[in-house]
């Protein structure tokens, strides 16, 4: 039990790491958040899952934060990106041409 | 867990010299939360969870919110290009 | 926000599912099945859904049926699976040194009628790969693309990502 | 409170993770940037506060990580509506 806990919270901060990497080499900020939101989500569920292997008895608060972070993350970076685009950044033409830009 | 500190100090002071040096209002906003999320997770490192959890509310909620809405009201939220 | 979405009247199965949902963010919350916490619990569930239930239409757009946790437990489990292949999609990219990203925006429709039923399908796009929703306007989203296979059908491959999900959020959404 | 081999290697992670986040708040070029950031390290603090109360053994500080996580999103969206400015 406590074994695959580790290896869960190993796997969690692996994806957090991998995401904070990409937010740092992606280019402009829609990659970023795109690079930041899936990872941080997924590695902080992974790490929660991961803890309730080492507590079985915490399960319902972790699951109330997990359902938390799940609903409202996605939420907090369409509200970045909107902002972002209203703001008038657009995404940096590395190759291929931009569709539906009105 | 004595490097774990240090690594927390580094960000909070990190983000509050960039505070003081940053010149967008909303920019500076942003790393203002950073320093009081800092300091709420050094609050847990030293065993205080209600601290820790005042620090987070005041902190990292309603200052941030509040700052946000004054900034909207004051018309001071412009980013320079 | 503005509510300018056509939300449907509020019901008695409206107040019921969210006096329902009060009372287990309740239980899961205190963490105990004491019959002083379940006494505590209900009275505080039932005078908010009174006082505010009328207000709380974000979740109007459920369709009750026997069959919609099954759709639900369904759509969770596509939706984990699609999270993990955007993850590891994702962390190949992020990992090889020529970063192979193509940006693209894309605009794409729904049928989903709901405010709970947009939210979910945006939040899904969001999390599968290579998406990510910016904007909702009535039944127009607005789509990042981290990589836009060049020479494809640019609708086509649209409707490829979106369809399979808006297929199972309509079973049991608005 | 002493940490197995697979433990301290999460932990290393997670510290990367936070210190390269820090590092895009800091170089961010824009401001959405620096407010990608924050909202990112927002995330990794919850899940950090979680293995924080895991270690400690204590669930009281599950609560911290609870609020942490509520109240930096209603903070990351004030941040985003103001930023969007009143173009309405």
């Amino acid at each position: 039990m406590s074994i695959i806990g580790d290896i869960l919270l190993v796997i969690g901060c692996a994806f957090i790491a991998l995401g904070s990497l990409g937010l740092v080499r992606m280019p402009d900020v829609y990659n970023r958040l795109q690079a930041g939101t899936k990872a941080a989500t997924l590695g902080t569920i992974a790490v929660l899952l991961g803890i309730g292997f080492h507590h079985p008895d915490w399960w319902a608060k972790l699951l109330v934060i997990a359902g938390f972070v799940l609903f409202t993350n996605p939420v907090g970076s369409s509200t970045i990106a909107r902002a972002a685009y209203k703001v008038g950044i657009r995404p940096r033409p590395l190759a291929g041409k931009y569709e539906a830009d009105s | 867990m004595d490097w774990l500190t240090l690594m927390i100090v580094v960000v909070v002071l990190s983000s509050a010299i960039a505070v003081l040096l940053l010149k967008d209002f909303l920019a500076a906003l942003a790393a203002f939360s950073v320093v009081s999320l800092g300091m709420s997770v050094l609050f847990v490192i030293v065993r205080a969870p209600d601290v820790a959890m005042t620090e987070a509310a005041i902190g990292a909620g309603l200052s941030s919110l509040l700052f946000a809405l004054a900034l909207r009201r004051l018309g001071l939220w412009r980013t320079r290009k | 926000m503005e509510d300018s979405l056509d939300t449907p009247p509020v019901s008695l199965s409206h107040h019921v599912f969210v006096f329902g949902i009060l009372l287990l963010l309740w239980v899961l919350l205190t963490g105990s099945l004491d019959v002083q916490e379940l006494v505590a619990g209900t009275v505080v569930s039932l005078a908010v859904t009174l006082l505010f239930g009328s207000r709380f239409t974000i979740l109007t757009g459920f369709r009750f049926s026997w069959l919609a946790p099954i759709y639900v437990l369904t759509y969770l489990g596509n939706f984990f699976i699609a999270l993990l292949r955007a993850n590891l999609d994702l962390a190949g990219r992020v990992l090889s040194p020529s970063l192979p990203i193509n940006p693209a925006l894309v605009e794409i429709r729904t049928s989903l009628k709901s405010p709970l039923g947009r939210l979910l399908l945006a939040n899904t796009i969001t999390l599968t790969p290579g998406t990510l929703t910016i904007d909702v306007e009535d039944d127009r989203l607005l789509v990042h693309w981290v990589y836009y296979p060049p020479g494809t059908d640019l609708q086509q491959a649209t409707e490829q990502i979106s369809a399979s999900f808006e297929r199972r959020l309509s079973r049991f959404l608005i | 409170m002493t940490l197995s081999v697979l433990q301290m290697i999460a932990l290393a992670l997670l510290v990367l993770g936070i210190g390269l986040s820090c590092l895009r708040l800091l170089l961010g070029p824009t401001t959405p940037d620096r407010v990608v950031a924050a909202d990112t390290l927002a995330v990794i603090t919850t899940a950090g506060l979680a293995g924080l109360a895991s270690v400690f053994d204590n669930p009281i500080y599950l609560d911290v990580a609870l609020v942490y996580g509520t109240l930096a999103f209603a903070g990351t969206v004030a941040i985003a509506r103001a930023l969007e400015g009143d173009s309405k």
